[in-house]
């Protein structure tokens, strides 16, 4: 996990390439090429229906696709299933949360670092009592700044502190590189400042493919931009060369300034 | 607060229990558990009403009638009879329907000295090798009817039946009873689901057989299908059956599929002697309705109770089971003893559904068996 | 065995798969668009029944009868669904098993307590009663094939009714999205209580066609009920397609398995073991028929994503 | 917490005391009815780790309860008929001792479980619920339809089996043989839910696609819960058949299903003592509203209903309010 040559010419971590999913008519996924390397940001945006889902769901094993391959540290992951790919340390945190809302906060976090250790689950053992479980889930909780709330009720937490449960679950299972489906997502100006800087970090501990609509946040953190417009790739570059991307600024962000 | 609250309840109960068992000074207690709700609960609520005409009639104080509902559900049945034994101390127990339940009850009642007097079901198990001197069946054991129309179908010279019965005991014992007497050759033998209420299939294969005629045994709702698919199937033979798919309950759901059709029962409303004509006529004033074979059965059952109390104390158990033994009470269906092992031995008659204005009944046109007892009474030993 | 046999089997399998169909699409509908599991739609059968065979003994009319039969159990429905089912679309499903469990014991108790405990009468009318003759000489009732004529014309206009109609069109939306549909400005309530009513209409008319040539009795949707579930299983939840083929294919393999397993099984062993044992074999046939769809096709035959 | 703590505590004295009580006034009855509380709560503990814990709303637990309540029977019948169960590969002649019943009957219910649950399992919401209320329809049938083992008529044994050291025909006995396996399997519930399987099982009822990506099979931890749950449901049937001393197939009918489950919704879902709140209560409407009508059905039927409709979480949820997240 801690690389620390970050000159390209190493093997990626992710591979994704030429994934094709279609439903029906309708193009998802159209021959998407992208990679992910050691300790990059590596963000993938585009205007709502691109295709950001479907392309995540495709990385994480929640869904086959059609055509084209995934390697996941240099193992081919297409034929894999989610629990395998997450076991190989894909590490992800969901858009819409997905956290199991009746736990406390630590039960959430503790249950992030049940699955990661790798033993069989216990049936006697009161799992909030395993002192290895505890200190890895204190600790993914103070990295977000959650252990003060680890006692409350998930479903009373409020949506910024949801987000950062959700990245403290992915802390947990320490992965090799992190999945993140728009993290920022209404957290307000000052939580996305503070995850931001959190995340420019993290990279170091393991590279992360972000999808996110926040594009000052995006601007600020992405070591290389994918823009995904109708199911694929239309560019692949520096802030800077996506900024100045004619396609990318006709198809996307003038859209996004209308917003 | 709320604990005190739940147990206080719970005690509340385990007191109302005891109480009413305390409530009950009679001198002999009758239990009754039979079937008052869901399927089948017709036939519980005839036998239900035959006896407790009977008791009525009698008019005596100390009788007390405690009737428990067991839902056709043999768990139920059990455990209303652990209760009515254990907590209620009835000495008599009685008006249990189906064979299954009563293998479920009898047993353990008759182990607690408890006298039990079957008014329908007659398994073959208690009738012979798990007979006991505490167990009395009024109605008939389970092959009679069966027998009887095996006899009746060499009487008519059919030589050629199709047979058929549901897939469960008393379903076999069924089809068992008939080929005992029956002579002739068998066009089909078939076993159907229990509770399957669509015939098609059976009817197709009765065309197809080259029968001369059908017996089947179908009781409750599975008849009523059977015979109006038959009857709007253009197949015409001859149909014999047990009286309980042409009882009086039943009929007027059957409707004219079932005129002509000749059934074997050990009793009708047409039995000319005295304590008939008597019962037919208040059944039907008190009840409003014409008395079915099984209230029938319910009204003997009483009545020979009463018969044995007039004589003798419950609690004189020998006693009192002489005095159950000599049945010395008048039967509806005119003369009534028991066999050694305590199941009647009876006539058994061939009826025929007729149309009286624009109900349904039946009509007696001959005598199957005279005298009939069962096969299973030389393996009992009492 | 002869042809005309099998062929006659044939035709009782298809009778039976039709009436299936009736309950089956009730069931499936109501799923699809409400997302409700109804357990009570047996009790709907069951008023449909005693409705008819109440109307016929007053009327003497079977038309009158049928009429009454999908008008009562439409109105039973409309009122459950406004009173109790409504209620459960926002619960998961195990508060509406319960609740509709409920409803059962709520609907055969009162049946009971309203018409006693003795089956009513109802008959197949002079004008359907008989067999007729069919070319290749099977003699057949022909209420029999009335049944497949009206279950098949019932289906049809099912089909047609939801691909065709302004109700049909929201139905659809209402499956697919139930937010869509209250954006095109359809009120949702009403027309969740129509497609209730409809599908309970359905079973009210099966529940008569059947009660005249079987016995209309407390508890008799229970058995089919059960069925019922097996044929939308095996059909795909929601699709009205599935639960036709898969009505079909229940009716044929109850209707042909429990004729031809005995006879296969008297090949093996002596005539009364066969017949035991081949009927018990085949009273589990459908389930196994389902299990068998249900490891190559978790979803049904024509079911989505489960 | 607390809260609900004392009223457990309560519940289980109660469930101790009633029958205590009873013995000291000489009502045998109302300790047959208690036996049959602490049965039907076992079975109810059963379903509430597949029901409470894992989401699985069966509707076939029925065939679990069935297939212990045939274990029991079958092996009584041929002990007491004296005929050989099997002869290979050592001969055995049934046995009328409850502890080799009750293995036998975890281990068939728990093998069922596993075949029935591993079809099942592969759907999910209805198609579950459906799919195991036809399994034990298939069941059900195949027990009416096997006349070797009395068929519909069901099995009779004419003397409770036997337990080592103590004599179960005393009606008192026999509880305490039914209290201690009920509290056994309480606590063995409370330790499941609150270890790392019970957790994770929790979890995947919440929140499937979280416990995937944090590793963990939902389908393995489902299956194994539906396997625990079977085997002690069936655990309880064979209780049950001890109790009456009789089993028939209406052990397997649907209603036996459904009533389960009432019992788990009645005391409240997911509640550790739920199921026998839930028993405690179905069995004394039973005989208080059965002695009024005939048509109490209805009653029950309203009952429930009223249940669903405005008290969720059941009655342990109505007393105590919601529940609170483990610790």
């Amino acid at each position: 996990m801690t690389d620390t040559s970050l000159s390209p010419p190493m093997q990626p971590v992710l591979r994704v390439e030429h994934l094709s999913k279609s439903f029906g008519a309708l193009k998802a996924s159209n021959d998407v090429s992208l990679d992910l390397y050691p300790g990059e940001i590596h963000a993938l945006i585009g205007p709502n229906g691109a295709g950001k889902s479907t392309l995540i769901k495709q990385i994480s094993g929640g869904l086959q696709p059609d055509m084209g391959r995934i390697e996941l540290l240099g193992h081919d992951v297409t034929a894999l299933d989610t629990v395998a790919r997450a076991r190989m340390g894909l590490g992800r945190t969901f858009q819409i949360s997905s956290l199991a809302m009746e736990f406390s906060v630590l039960q959430n976090a503790v249950l992030g670092a049940l699955g990661a250790c790798g033993k069989s689950l216990g049936f006697f053992r009161n799992v909030m009592k395993d002192k290895a479980l505890l200190e890895v889930a204190e600790e993914a909780l103070s990295r977000v700044g959650l252990l003060q709330a680890a006692q409350q009720r998930t479903a009373d937490l409020s949506h910024g502190q949801r987000r950062q449960l959700e990245v403290a679950v992915a802390l947990t299972l320490k992965p090799r590189l992190f999945l993140m489906d728009e993290p920022m997502a209404g957290l307000g100006a000052s939580g996305s400042k503070e995850l931001t800087g959190f995340l420019d970090q993290l990279r170091y501990e393991a590279p992360i493919l972000l999808v996110e609509h926040d594009m000052d946040a995006v601007f600020a953190l992405a070591d290389r931009i994918s823009v995904l417009v109708y199911g694929a790739v239309i560019a692949t570059g520096t802030a800077d060369e996506i900024r100045n991307h004619p396609e990318v600024r006709r198809a996307y962000l003038g859209e996004e300034d209308e917003t | 607060m709320k604990m005190l609250k739940s147990f206080a309840m719970m005690t509340a109960v385990a007191t109302a229990v005891s109480t009413l068992a305390l409530a009950a000074q009679a001198e002999t207690k009758i239990g009754m558990i039979t079937t008052l709700s869901g399927g089948g609960a017709g036939l519980g609520v005839d036998v239900r009403d035959g006896f407790m005409l009977a008791i009525e009639a009698a008019g005596r104080d100390d009788i007390e009638v405690v009737i428990e509902d067991d839902q056709r559900k043999p768990e139920s049945a059990v455990q209303i009879a652990d209760r009515m034994i254990q907590s209620e101390k009835v000495d008599i127990m009685t008006g249990i329907i189906w064979s299954n339940l009563a293998m479920a009850v009898v047993p353990a009642a008759t182990a607690q000295d408890v006298f039990y007097l079957s008014p329908n079901a007659g398994p073959s198990v208690l009738a012979g090798k798990r007979c006991h001197k505490n167990y009395f069946n009024v109605a008939w054991q389970n092959d009679n009817l069966h027998e009887a129309a095996g006899a009746y179908a060499n009487d008519a010279g059919l030589k050629n039946s199709f047979i058929l019965a549901p897939n469960y005991p008393a379903g076999k014992d069924a089809l068992t009873g008939y080929k005992r007497m029956y002579g002739g050759e068998l066009a089909g033998e078939i076993y159907t689901k229990l509770g399957q209420t669509d015939y098609a299939a059976e009817i197709a294969q009765i065309r197809a057989s080259g029968a001369d005629s059908v017996y089947f045994f179908l009781p409750g709702g599975m008849g009523i299908s059977f015979l109006k698919q038959y009857a709007d199937s253009g197949v015409d033979l001859p149909i014999v059956g047990p009286a309980f798919s042409f009882d009086q309950g039943i009929l007027q759901a059957v409707g004219a599929a079932a005129l002509g059709i000749k059934n074997t029962s050990q009793w009708n409303k047409d039995l000319d002697n005295a304590a008939n004509i008597a019962f037919v006529a208040d059944f039907q004033a008190k009840y409003g309705r014409l008395p079915s074979l099984y209230a029938s059965q319910g009204f003997d059952t009483a009545n020979l109770i009463l018969s044995a109390l007039d004589k003798t104390d419950v609690s004189d158990q020998d006693a009192f089971r002489s005095a159950l033994e000599a049945a010395d009470f008048d039967s509806v269906r005119g003369d009534f003893k028991f066999g050694p092992n305590h199941h009647p031995v009876q006539n058994i008659y061939v009826r025929e559904v007729i149309q009286e204005g624009d109900v349904f009944t039946n009509k007696i046109i001959a005598t199957g068996l005279t005298n009939h007892a069962d096969a299973y009474a030389p393996e009992c030993k009492m | 065995m002869s042809l005309i046999l099998i062929l006659e089997q044939i035709l009782n399998g298809l009778q039976f798969g039709v009436m299936l169909f009736l309950m089956a699409a009730g069931l499936t509908l109501v799923f699809g668009v409400m997302g409700l599991i109804n357990l009570a739609h047996g009790a709907l059968y069951m008023v449909g029944a005693f409705a008819a065979a109440a109307v016929a003994g007053l009327t003497g009319s079977f038309v009158l009868a049928l009429i009454a039969s999908l008008a009562a159990a439409a109105a039973a429905g409309a009122l459950v669904e406004v009173t109790v089912i409504r209620r459960l679309y926002d619960r998961d499903h195990l508060d509406q098993v319960l609740a509709t469990f409920a409803l059962i014991l709520i609907f055969s108790e009162g049946t009971r307590w309203i018409f006693g405990s003795f089956p009513l009468f109802l008959d197949v009318p002079d004008y359907l009663s008989g067999p007729v003759t069919l070319p290749g000489g099977i003699k057949y009732p022909l209420y029999r094939l009335a049944i497949i004529v009206i279950g098949l014309v019932v289906g049809a206009g099912l089909f047609w009714l939801i691909a065709r109609t302004r109700i049909g069109i929201q139905i659809r939306a209402g499956e697919a999205d139930r937010e869509m549909i209250a954006a095109l400005g359809v009120d949702i309530s009403k027309l969740y209580t129509l497609v209730f009513a409809l599908g309970a209409a359905l079973a009210g008319l099966a529940g008569a066609l059947v009660g005249a040539i079987q016995s209309v009795q407390v508890g008799m949707g229970e058995p089919v009920l059960i069925l019922a579930f097996v044929v939308i299983v095996i059909g795909g939840i929601g699709s009205i397609k599935g639960a036709l083929v898969g009505a079909l294919l229940v009716g044929l393999t109850d209707t042909l398995g429990g004729i031809f397993l005995p006879r296969l099984f008297t090949l093996m062993m002596e005539p009364a073991q066969a017949a035991s044992l081949g009927a018990s074999l085949a009273s589990m046939l459908i389930y196994i028929l389902m299990a068998a769809v249900l490891l190559v096709r978790p979803s049904g035959l024509f079911g989505g994503s489960a | 917490m607390g809260r609900e703590r004392l009223f457990n505590l309560a519940v289980i004295l109660a469930l101790l005391a009633v029958p205590l009580l009873a013995l000291a006034l000489d009502e045998p009855f109302v300790i047959t009815l208690a036996t049959k509380v602490a049965i039907l709560a076992l079975a109810g503990v059963g379903l509430n780790i597949a029901l409470g814990l894992g989401g699985l709303v069966s509707l076939g637990h029925a065939a679990f309860f069935g297939i212990g309540g045939y274990a029991m029977g079958i092996l009584a019948a041929h002990a007491q008929n004296y005929e050989p169960l099997f002869s290979w590969p050592f001969l055995f002649e049934g046995s009328n001792q409850m502890p080799l019943i009750w293995l036998v009957a975890v281990l068939a219910s728990a093998a069922a479980a596993l075949v029935i649950g591993a079809l099942s399992l592969r759907t999910s919401g209805v198609y579950f619920i459906m799919i195991t209320l036809a399994f034990g329809q298939m069941l059900y049938y195949f027990a009416i339809s096997w006349s070797a083992y009395g068929g519909e008529d069901g099995l009779s044994i004419w003397v409770r089996n036997e337990m080592p050291g103590l004599n179960t025909l005393i009606p008192i006995q026999f509880f305490g043989v039914c209290f201690a396996l009920l509290c056994g399997a309480l606590l063995f519930s409370a330790r499941l839910a609150g270890s790392g399987f019970g957790l994770a099982l929790s979890a995947a009822r919440q929140t499937e696609e979280r416990v995937e990506t944090v590793g963990l099979q939902p389908f393995k931890l489902r299956l194994v819960a539906f396997v625990i749950s079977g085997a002690i449901t069936g655990l309880a049937g064979a209780l049950f058949a001890d109790l009456n001393r009789f089993v028939s197939p209406t052990m397997l009918s649907w209603h036996t299903s459904g009533e389960i489950m009432i019992f788990v919704i009645l005391g409240g879902v997911g509640r550790l003592y739920g199921p026998v709140v839930g028993a405690a209560v179905y069995i004394l409407l039973e005989h208080l509203l059965g002695g009024i009508s005939e048509y109490w059905q209805i009653f029950l039927g309203l009952l429930l209903l009223g249940m669903v409709l405005f008290a969720r979480g059941g009655l342990i949820g109505a007393l105590l309010g919601r529940e609170v997240a483990h610790d």
